[in-house]
């Protein structure tokens, strides 16, 4: 198992090159010059672009960019962003407070969703499940500026429980509410494919015996049957971490959180490899260890599955 | 009756089996699979006759807008701007001074076929990868896994961007069909790696069960082992998945369009509709609402079709 | 006798023992097949029994590749088995069947009987003409003794002997020449086995099939046997015609087994000699030096701690492992 | 408590611990309704073993399942019948009494043992967690007194394979465990569906030899469903028969063996293969089991009966007294009894 | 200039308070040669100030740093500066701050992005040749002398009567002698001359500057601390602004538009100007079909502006009727005449002799609200002309600027202009001029270009106004692109905020600010 572990923390080396790689392409690719915009109607003076595309590089061909770029890169250099910013610096201030967002999200969603799915898995048709349904329903048919703005308006203005806008560095407890708009999406996965997996495993052989056992019936759900069940949602919940950090652009944007959305959204419209490229590398390395955790946990979880 | 080459000790003459046979309606019965048990128990089941009534009629609606609504999509009235809905415009009017009815029914079309499509190359090309991907293990896939976590650490708007820019130099005006074609494609590019993952991980643990080993005893070879057995075994998860993936499709279709990379005047879609309404649902909230209320109940109708299937495909459940 | 059909020599199968719940060592083997070589001849029945535990299904598995041996060679009509690929595998296949031990994890849920008997017949459509196969799989259901009626039921439905039909049904569908059946009566009623062994004895009978037909009946073994392998801890222990074994057994752990069958006479309760083994069961992770079997021996002396004894003929001529070979008849 | 018991021999003076009456279940399936058990009734006292005999899908397990509460409803529905547990009738207890019965007062030894045991945790775990939820014990004891129960069912190096799955175990290794894991409450009544299928001769003798002894120092009842007619003749006490969800016949261990009341039992009885002969072909029943979903008229059995009169077809055996204690539903019971003795 | 101020909240001024502003993340460094964007000037202006003001409320230039600036010819200008200003590191700002400040901005090694400001002082060329890739063959502009500590000359290449009015702009600020040491590092702290200094600045968070005590000019703030917030969305800023974590935005979003919401929402903190800029839509010449005059009237004239400004702009806008802004000087009413009324009749008869046939469609970034008045516009000469009208969509501004300047329009494009000073030129030169920057219609007109080049050299300010004038009535003939709305300006406060006015580049006129105590 050590050499499971070995082996999928070597397969990070040739993903990150592949990943860098395939953004620096994309981004690369993106049409339009990152100077179009920058003087508002007028163009700019060919100095300035001439002095930023030697700065940064942009007349070198994609690979001698790209390897300049991980030069860089390697003795502990992000690249800087055409405003003069440290790219280092903002993904280290934005980093923490996405994940925190991620995490939130994740964690609400985790509880929520498993909690629903649980309960309408076990229970089958009846009200709760279509009520469920029908709440789901809604949160996957809005879309999250929606949600994060519904929620704003009536926590924030109406109600006055929360501010409209986070704080630089947001506690836990500010993003709660973004967290919900975040996930919300991702809540209605988790809890239909609790509910599924539910389902499909509640009649099984080993939960009559755990009944016949006499166990009280939180541990023959909560332990019998989750376990059993958990893996489908587990599977999703690990790749949703990586997604909600990547995706959080929107939800950043409504309770103005300093995050990695917002930091690709303007890298991109700015056409600044540095930034997405770094931001991009960052979300592909969580990628990899949450999907590493998830494949030990998948072990854990079912002790049949073999990895060798 | 035996087969002469079969005499076995249970060989029962023909004035016994009669009895048996009688228990049944006329002559043998014929063989059913479990697919062809799955649709005749949906039949039977309301909500998911009512869930497909619900689909056609949206698909209708989708094929031929013309019948539900007398004014195109494009109709316009800045004099009207924002009124609610009256009868004259059952849904109201929007901040253009559009007939918010006409352009959700004409909105159908596209809204439904990036959903379906986006969904299906989503899942057919994930399910396919993962199944791939936990049956044969090893490097298989660590490649294939690897490959998905690539594209699911790309970011949807950047791919997105890229992939839609590139095929439409920016300033064109790419056709109707071009259009709603890549923003599908695009969408499948993005997120397969979910699907992937989530039949991954169903195989892992169905390839391990005993009756895996039989067929592979039987000598079926790997695709029948896959799609007869596997796949049947770890549609649920999938199927769930899809379902919703089904709005989120929409969802996204709404985001690029807001981007302006995706469908775009004069096509119409909820997506547009409801990105349009964004920044204005509070003051004209039924701009939001119709579109916003047609893609819940077709996603309803959905993920309750997927539901009935998945209960159908249990023989547990029945 | 000509060339055996199945010919097993030295297979061992080892399974890693790991601890640890994430990072896992291998702290040891479990040496489920430890060296078993035997021949299986055209239309005979080689029954297999042993202690629960000594590797029977394992040795099954193998032979049918759902395993990888660990070493060791087998071969069926003169191919060597563990060389097999693909297509040849596939067609090894249609000539080894077998009946998994399990008949409730060996049954895909979500299938119908139908399906499962008649899935044979789709892998491998050479053998039954599309049209043909529905009336197929009702023949076979009926000679296993299903209704036929219940094609369309899911296993579920079953109750175990039922199920384990099923897994029978399944395996003759081919009409192989070789069966593997790993207790393929244990969960029947005796009028069902009964059955069931006068359809696999008429089938040998027929096709000069051959069985290796593992069981812990032993009067369902003798009833069926031409030869009887025992096994203990892995390896075979005492190996003869049926003949052999029941009447003249000479291995000490034959004989202990022979002695604990019970017999369907209530008359005699109570009054029979049942040679009661002593002493912890070993494990198969660390075997007993030397004779595998001298920790429950009566018999054992310094000898069998040393010497692995040979699998030899001994006393009368069949082969046995054991140092102090002896014939004694238990069976009343 | 009353003990007054219709069966006579050593178990009489003891007390009625279950005792079942004429139980229906149906199953509701999309191709009709299954009628699996049609007024099953048996009872067990305390000490006493009856073993369940019968065709293999004619409801043992069901009633089993049944008896513990743990049958699947829907598809299962239970319509008529009553089980009392020392006189407590169970169907209509309450959720939570109805838990404290299970594992620790009737406890379940279930057929099927790899997928009655959850792949997912680890043997010693699923025995310990009835210790420690049920009695409280802690971690540590449980660890104990699970290890000292693998090694009571003779798993060799117990302490070390509690902490295998069972994928990891043979099959008669995990029947085992399932026997480990009832027993480790002390449960009044055990029962047992078909315990020792997978175990070998002398495994299967010692297990059966801890089952008496058990019963013999703490006077547990025993259920006992097998096809074993020689594990059934070495230690039950009674016989119950079961034919297409009904018991057609109930009699002492001897008298069932030496004289079987009904046809079925006999014709089961001429099944067996013998140790001490080889035969060519074996006894069988003609025909094939009837289809629970529509359960012949008259006697159930009549199809495959050899000696099935026109009376047969019309009439529905009840089942009456044949003396000793001994039931049986034929109408020419004392006629198969006698041709027998 | 129109612009207007908000007093409505009564209560003692705070001296020592927080002014937060919303701010979006400048788009380049902290330079005034290199800032020319909002979202950069907001922090840059007050830390800097040039030679000349510009009114808060009316746009008008004052001499601020200048003590004098004369001319004969606007050709030669003599600039003497005040004495004893100091920039906020200490040292005193001299003449040859201006002038060192100025080479470095304009020379194209340092590639600053307002060099093109320069452009009229001579040797321009010099330190900027024109060709691509060409290196400076000087350091120093031969245009300018430095006459003493407080003196210098500014010689033009041509005479250029709005170039008082001009060195206003931020890109004519002072820069102190430690900047040219290192100029990286000044750019991660500025330090200028004007009312506030720098303070700190933590990317895409927030940029805070506080009151510069040693302040000499009149335009003095009258709060300590000013903070630049910056958001990703508008609509969280107003959120906040409502609720008073945010003290001014100088636009409001949409949501809080429709339905004249802010009306009530604001009441007394809704704060109105007058934007010096233009929206027109552009119909590039070089579209096949498009070089139609008669059908840029039958467009213009489809297109109901008072309709649209009321209903889709909610009055934020006023309908255009010229080539330049309400409220410059020069401005006159219905330079545009009937072309840029609504006249569907007309626009019909114009169409149909223009014989066009096909689509039209207008493009734009779709961001920013920039959509939704050009789909009404289409739709509206779609319900007008019958014709059909699409908006065609590109990501954002950077990707539409570059489909426009690559001239790869399609179709009609939205040309919206802002002014960078407060002139009449600056709406004319660089969007009509042959060649000019901004000229996203291609349009050229030898008349044009000679009437602007004569008024450009025209020394008499009034005379000059005059000559422009002249030339937009030309332009107004060919109508190179249709005028459309004119942006008010409608910014809010918080009631935090006793006064604060919105100057004419749409921003808070931090000099008239006053901030409550709290
Ligand atoms: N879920 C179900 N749906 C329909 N029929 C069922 C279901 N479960 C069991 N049965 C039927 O009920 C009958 C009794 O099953 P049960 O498991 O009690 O048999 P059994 O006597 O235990 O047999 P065996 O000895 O083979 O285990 C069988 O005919 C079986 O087909
Ligand atoms: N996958 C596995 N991993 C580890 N050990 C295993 C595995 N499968 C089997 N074993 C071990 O191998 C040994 C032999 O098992 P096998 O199933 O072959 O026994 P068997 O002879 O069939 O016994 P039974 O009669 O009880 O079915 C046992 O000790 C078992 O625990
Ligand atoms: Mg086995
Ligand atoms: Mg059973």
């Amino acid at each position: 198992m050590i050499r499971y572990v070995l082996r999928r923390l070597l397969q990070l080396i040739p993903v990150f090159f592949g990943t860098t790689f395939l953004i620096y392409a994309l981004v690369w690719a993106v049409p339009g010059d990152p100077f179009s915009g920058k003087c508002g109607q007028q163009a700019c003076p060919q100095a300035y672009i001439d002095l930023m595309t030697e700065k940064f590089h942009l007349n070198d061909n994609l690979f001698v960019q790209y390897f300049k770029y991980l030069g860089s890169l390697f003795s502990g250099d992000w690249g800087e962003t055409f405003n003069g910013s440290s790219v280092g610096e903002m993904i280290a201030t934005s980093y923490p407070i996405t994940l925190r967002l991620a995490l939130v999200a994740v964690l609400i969603e985790a509880v929520i969703g498993l909690t629903a799915g649980v309960l309408t898995g076990l229970r089958g048709k009846g009200f709760l499940d279509n009520l469920v349904l029908v709440s789901t329903t809604f949160l996957i048919s809005l879309p999250v500026f929606v949600t994060a703005i519904v929620l704003q308006i009536v926590l924030g203005v109406n109600l006055g429980i929360i501010d409209a806008s986070v704080s630089d560095d947001p506690s836990f407890g500010e993003l709660i509410v973004p967290g919900i708009a975040l996930g919300s999406l991702s809540m209605a996965y988790v809890a239909r494919l609790t509910r599924t997996s539910i389902a499909e495993n509640r009649h099984a052989d080993y939960i009559r015996t755990a009944i016949a056992k006499g166990q009280p019936n939180s541990r023959v759900i909560g332990i019998h049957l989750l376990r059993n069940s958990v893996i489908p949602v587990l599977t999703f919940l690990g790749t949703d971490l990586g997604a909600l950090m990547g995706g959080a652009i929107v939800t950043e944007g409504v309770f103005n959180i300093n995050g990695l959305g917002g930091l690709i959204f303007r890298g991109l419209q700015n056409r600044e490899s540095a930034t997405v490229v770094g931001v991009v590398v960052l979300l592909v390395l969580v990628y990899l260890l949450m999907s590493l955790i998830v494949d030990l946990l998948y072990a854990v979880l079912d002790p049949r599955i073999r990895y060798d | 009756m035996t087969d002469p080459n079969l005499v076995g000790g249970g060989g029962a003459d023909a004035a016994q089996l009669s009895h048996v046979d009688s228990s049944a309606d006329a002559g043998p019965k014929k063989p059913r699979s479990l697919w062809g048990d799955a649709w005749r128990q949906l039949r039977r089941k309301p909500t998911f006759v009512i869930s497909a009534l619900l689909i056609l009629l949206i698909v209708l609606i989708a094929i031929a807008p013309g019948l539900f609504s007398h004014r195109p999509a494009g109709y316009s009235d800045l004099a009207h701007a924002n009124e609610g809905p009256s009868a004259d415009a059952w849904f109201g009017y929007d901040n253009q001074g559009y007939d918010v009815y006409a352009r959700t029914i004409y909105g159908a079309r596209a809204s439904l076929l990036v959903g379906v499509f986006a969904t299906l190359l989503t899942v057919l090309f994930g399910s396919l990868i993962g199944i791939v991907a936990g049956y044969y293990g090893r490097i298989v896939d660590s490649l294939l896994s690897r490959l998905g976590d690539i594209f699911a650490g790309l970011p949807f708007v950047l791919g997105a961007i890229v992939i839609l820019t590139t095929f439409n130099a920016p300033g064109t005006n790419p056709g109707q069909v071009t259009i709603i074609v890549q923003v599908v494609c695009s969408i499948a590019v993005l997120t397969w790696p979910v699907a992937m993952r989530i039949m991954r991980s169903a195989t892992l643990v169905a390839k391990q069960l005993d009756y895996v080993k039989a067929a592979r005893a039987l000598g079926a070879s790997t695709p029948r082992i896959v799609f007869r057995h596997l796949l049947p075994n770890t549609l649920a998860p999938v199927l769930v998945y899809a379902t919703i993936a089904l709005g989120a499709a929409i969802g996204a279709e709404a985001t690029l369009a807001y981007l302006g990379i995706g469908v775009r005047p004069p096509v119409v879609s909820w997506g547009v509709m409801i990105s349009d309404a964004r920044d204005y649902f509070r003051a004209v909230p039924h701009m939001l609402l119709f579109p916003g209320a047609f893609v819940t109940i077709t996603v309803l109708a959905f993920v309750m079709l997927g539901d009935g299937i998945r209960d159908a495909l249990d023989p547990k459940s029945r | 006798m000509g060339e055996p059909i199945l010919s097993v020599r030295e297979l061992v199968k080892h399974f890693p023992v790991r601890t640890g719940v994430l990072f896992k060592r291998t702290i040891g083997q479990v040496k489920a097949v430890d060296g078993v070589s035997f021949d299986l001849q055209q239309g005979e029945t080689l029954g297999v029994v042993g202690e629960s535990g000594c590797g029977k299904s394992t040795l099954a598995q193998v032979l049918m590749r759902l395993e990888e041996p660990t070493s060791g060679s087998a071969t069926f009509q003169g191919r060597d088995l563990f060389q097999l690929r693909g297509a040849e595998l596939r067609r090894m296949r249609r000539e080894i069947q077998i009946v998994l031990q399990d008949p409730y994890t060996s049954l895909n849920p979500r299938m119908t009987v139908g399906d499962i008997v008649g899935e044979p017949f789709e892998i491998h459509t050479e053998v039954a003409p599309k049209g043909s196969r529905a009336k197929k799989v009702r023949e076979l259901l009926e000679v296993v003794g299903l209704n036929p009626e219940h094609v369309n039921r899911y296993p579920h439905q079953f109750s175990g002997g039922q199920r384990q039909r099923i897994g029978i049904a399944r395996a003759l569908a081919l009409r192989p020449k070789v069966i593997i059946c790993d207790e393929p009566v244990s969960a029947l009623d005796v009028s069902i086995q009964a059955q069931v062994m006068n359809l696999l004895g008429e089938l040998q009978g027929e096709f000069g099939l051959s069985y290796v037909f593992i069981a812990h009946d032993l009067s369902v073994v003798r009833h069926l046997s031409t030869r009887v392998a025992v096994m203990y801890l892995g390896k075979i222990v005492e190996i003869g015609t049926e003949d052999e074994i029941y009447e003249r057994p000479s291995h000490p752990y034959t004989q202990a087994l022979l002695s604990a069958v019970p017999v369907a006479d209530p008359a005699v309760r109570g009054q029979r000699q049942v040679i009661r083994l002593e002493g912890d069961v070993p494990s198969p992770i660390d075997p007993p030096s030397g004779c595998r079997f001298r920790t429950r021996c009566w018999k054992a002396a310094d000898i069998c701690a040393t010497e692995v004894p040979k699998l030899e003929p001994r006393t009368d001529g069949h082969l046995s492992a054991c140092h102090f070979a002896e014939v004694k008849s238990v069976v009343p | 408590m009353s003990t007054v018991s219709s069966s006579p021999g050593p178990t009489a003076e003891h007390e009625l611990l279950l005792e079942v009456e004429d139980l229906h279940v149906e199953f509701r399936t999309s191709d009709g309704v299954a009628s699996v058990l049609n007024g099953v009734g048996y009872s067990v006292h305390a000490g006493e073993t009856l073993a369940v005999l019968g065709e293999s899908g004619s409801g043992k397990s069901v009633t089993a399942q049944t008896i513990m509460g743990i049958l699947d409803t829907p598809p299962g529905v239970i319509t008529g019948g009553s089980i009392r547990y020392r006189g407590e009738d169970l169907l209509t207890a309450s959720a939570d009494r109805r838990r404290q019965v299970r594992g620790a007062e009737i406890a379940m030894i279930f057929q099927d043992a790899l997928s009655a045991l959850n792949p997912v945790f680890t043997v010693g775990f699923q025995i310990e967690e009835q210790l420690r939820v049920r009695l409280g014990m802690s971690k540590k004891d449980a660890r104990k007194r699970a290890i000292e129960l693998l090694d009571l069912v003779r798993i060799p190096a117990a302490e070390r394979r509690v902490k295998d799955y069972p994928h990891q175990f043979s099959g008669g290794m995990r029947q085992r465990a399932m026997i480990a894991m009832s027993l480790a409450l002390d449960p009044d009544l055990l029962i047992a569906d078909e315990p020792t299928t997978a175990l070998d001769v002398t495994v299967q003798a010692q297990i059966m030899d801890l089952l008496a002894d058990i019963q013999r120092e703490r006077r547990m009842g025993l259920v006992l469903i097998t096809h074993d007619l020689g594990v059934v003749a070495e230690v039950a006490d009674r016989i119950a028969v079961m034919y297409a969800g009904r018991i057609v016949e109930q009699a002492d261990v001897r008298e069932l063996f030496s004289s079987p009341g009904h046809p079925y039992t006999a014709a089961l009885m001429d099944s067996l293969p013998r140790l001490d002969l080889k035969g060519q072909t074996l006894e069988t029943i003609k025909g094939l089991p009837p289809s629970l979903l529509d359960i012949p008229p008259g006697c159930p059995f009549h199809p495959r009966c050899r000696r099935a009169e026109q009376r047969c077809r019309d009439e529905r055996p009840s089942s009456h007294a044949l003396g000793f204690g001994r039931v049986s539903a034929c109408h020419f019971a004392e006629e198969v009894v006698e041709s027998r003795g | 200039g129109g612009g207007g101020s908000s007093s409505g909240s009564s209560g003692e001024a705070d001296p020592n308070g927080t002014f937060t502003v919303y701010g979006t993340e400048p788009q380049n460094t902290l330079i005034p040669t290199n800032t020319n964007e909002l979202g950069g000037s907001k922090a840059v202006d007050p830390m800097f100030s040039g030679l000349v003001g510009y009114k808060g409320d009316s746009g008008e230039p004052y001499n601020l740093m200048a003590d004098s600036i004369t001319t004969t010819d606007s050709k030669v200008f003599d600039i003497k500066i005040k004495h004893g200003w100091k920039f906020h590191d200490g040292t005193e700002v001299k003449a040859k701050n201006f002038v060192d400040a100025w080479n470095y901005g304009a020379n194209s090694a340092n590639g600053q992005i307002n060099s093109t400001f320069f452009e009229n002082i001579q040797g321009y060329s010099d330190v900027h040749p024109a060709d691509k890739g060409a290196k400076p063959t000087k350091d120093t502009m031969s245009g300018l002398a430095v006459k003493g500590d407080y003196e210098f000359q500014v010689t033009l290449d041509a005479p250029f009567s709005v170039f008082t009015t001009k060195i206003g702009y931020t890109a004519f600020a002072p820069l102190p002698d430690s900047f040219f040491k290192d100029p990286d590092a000044f750019a991660k702290h500025p330090i200028g001359n004007g009312p506030m200094k720098f303070v700190s600045r933590t990317p895409n968070v927030d940029i805070k500057l506080t009151r510069f005590d040693g302040y000499q000019g009149p335009d003095k703030v009258k709060f300590k601390d000013l903070d630049v917030k910056i958001y990703a969305s508008q609509e969280t800023a107003y959120q906040d602004l409502l609720s008073n974590k945010l003290d001014f935005i100088e636009t409001l979003p949409p949501s809080a538009l429709t339905a004249d919401k802010y009306k009530t929402d604001l009441k007394e903190n809704l704060v109105t100007g007058h934007l010096l800029g233009i929206s027109t839509i552009a119909v590039p010449y070089y579209v096949p079909g498009y070089n139609n005059p008669d059908l840029r009237k039958a467009i213009s004239m489809a297109i109901d502006r008072a309709q649209i400004t009321k209903t889709v702009m909610h009055d934020t806008y006023v309908p255009a009727d010229g080539y330049v802004s309400q409220g410059i000087q020069g401005y006159r009413p219905g330079v545009c005449g009937e072309f840029c009324k609504y006249d569907p009749a007309k626009a019909k008869e114009y169409f149909a002799k223009s014989g066009f046939k096909g689509k039209l469609t207008i493009a734009s970034n779709a961001d920013g609200g920039r959509k939704e008045p050009l789909v009404a516009a289409c739709n509206s000469i779609k319900n007008t002309l019958g014709v059909e009208c699409d908006f065609v969509p590109a990501t954002d501004f950077g990707q539409w600027r570059s489909i426009v300047t690559g001239h790869k329009l399609t179709g009609m494009g939205r040309s919206d202009w802002s002014a960078d000073y407060p002139s009449i030129e600056d709406f004319l030169n660089p969007l009509y001029r042959t060649g000019a920057s901004s000229n996203d219609s291609t349009y050229s007109n030898p008349q044009v270009d000679a009437m602007l080049k004569q008024a450009d050299s025209t020394a008499d300010k009034d005379a000059a106004v005059k000559l422009y004038q002249q030339a937009e009535d030309l332009i107004a003939k060919d109508l190179p692109s249709i005028p459309v709305w004119d942006e008010k300006g409608v910014a809010a406060k918080s009631k935090h905020t006793k006064t604060v006015v919105l100057d004419f580049r749409r921003r808070a006129d931090y000099s008239s600010v006053e901030v409550l105590k709290k």
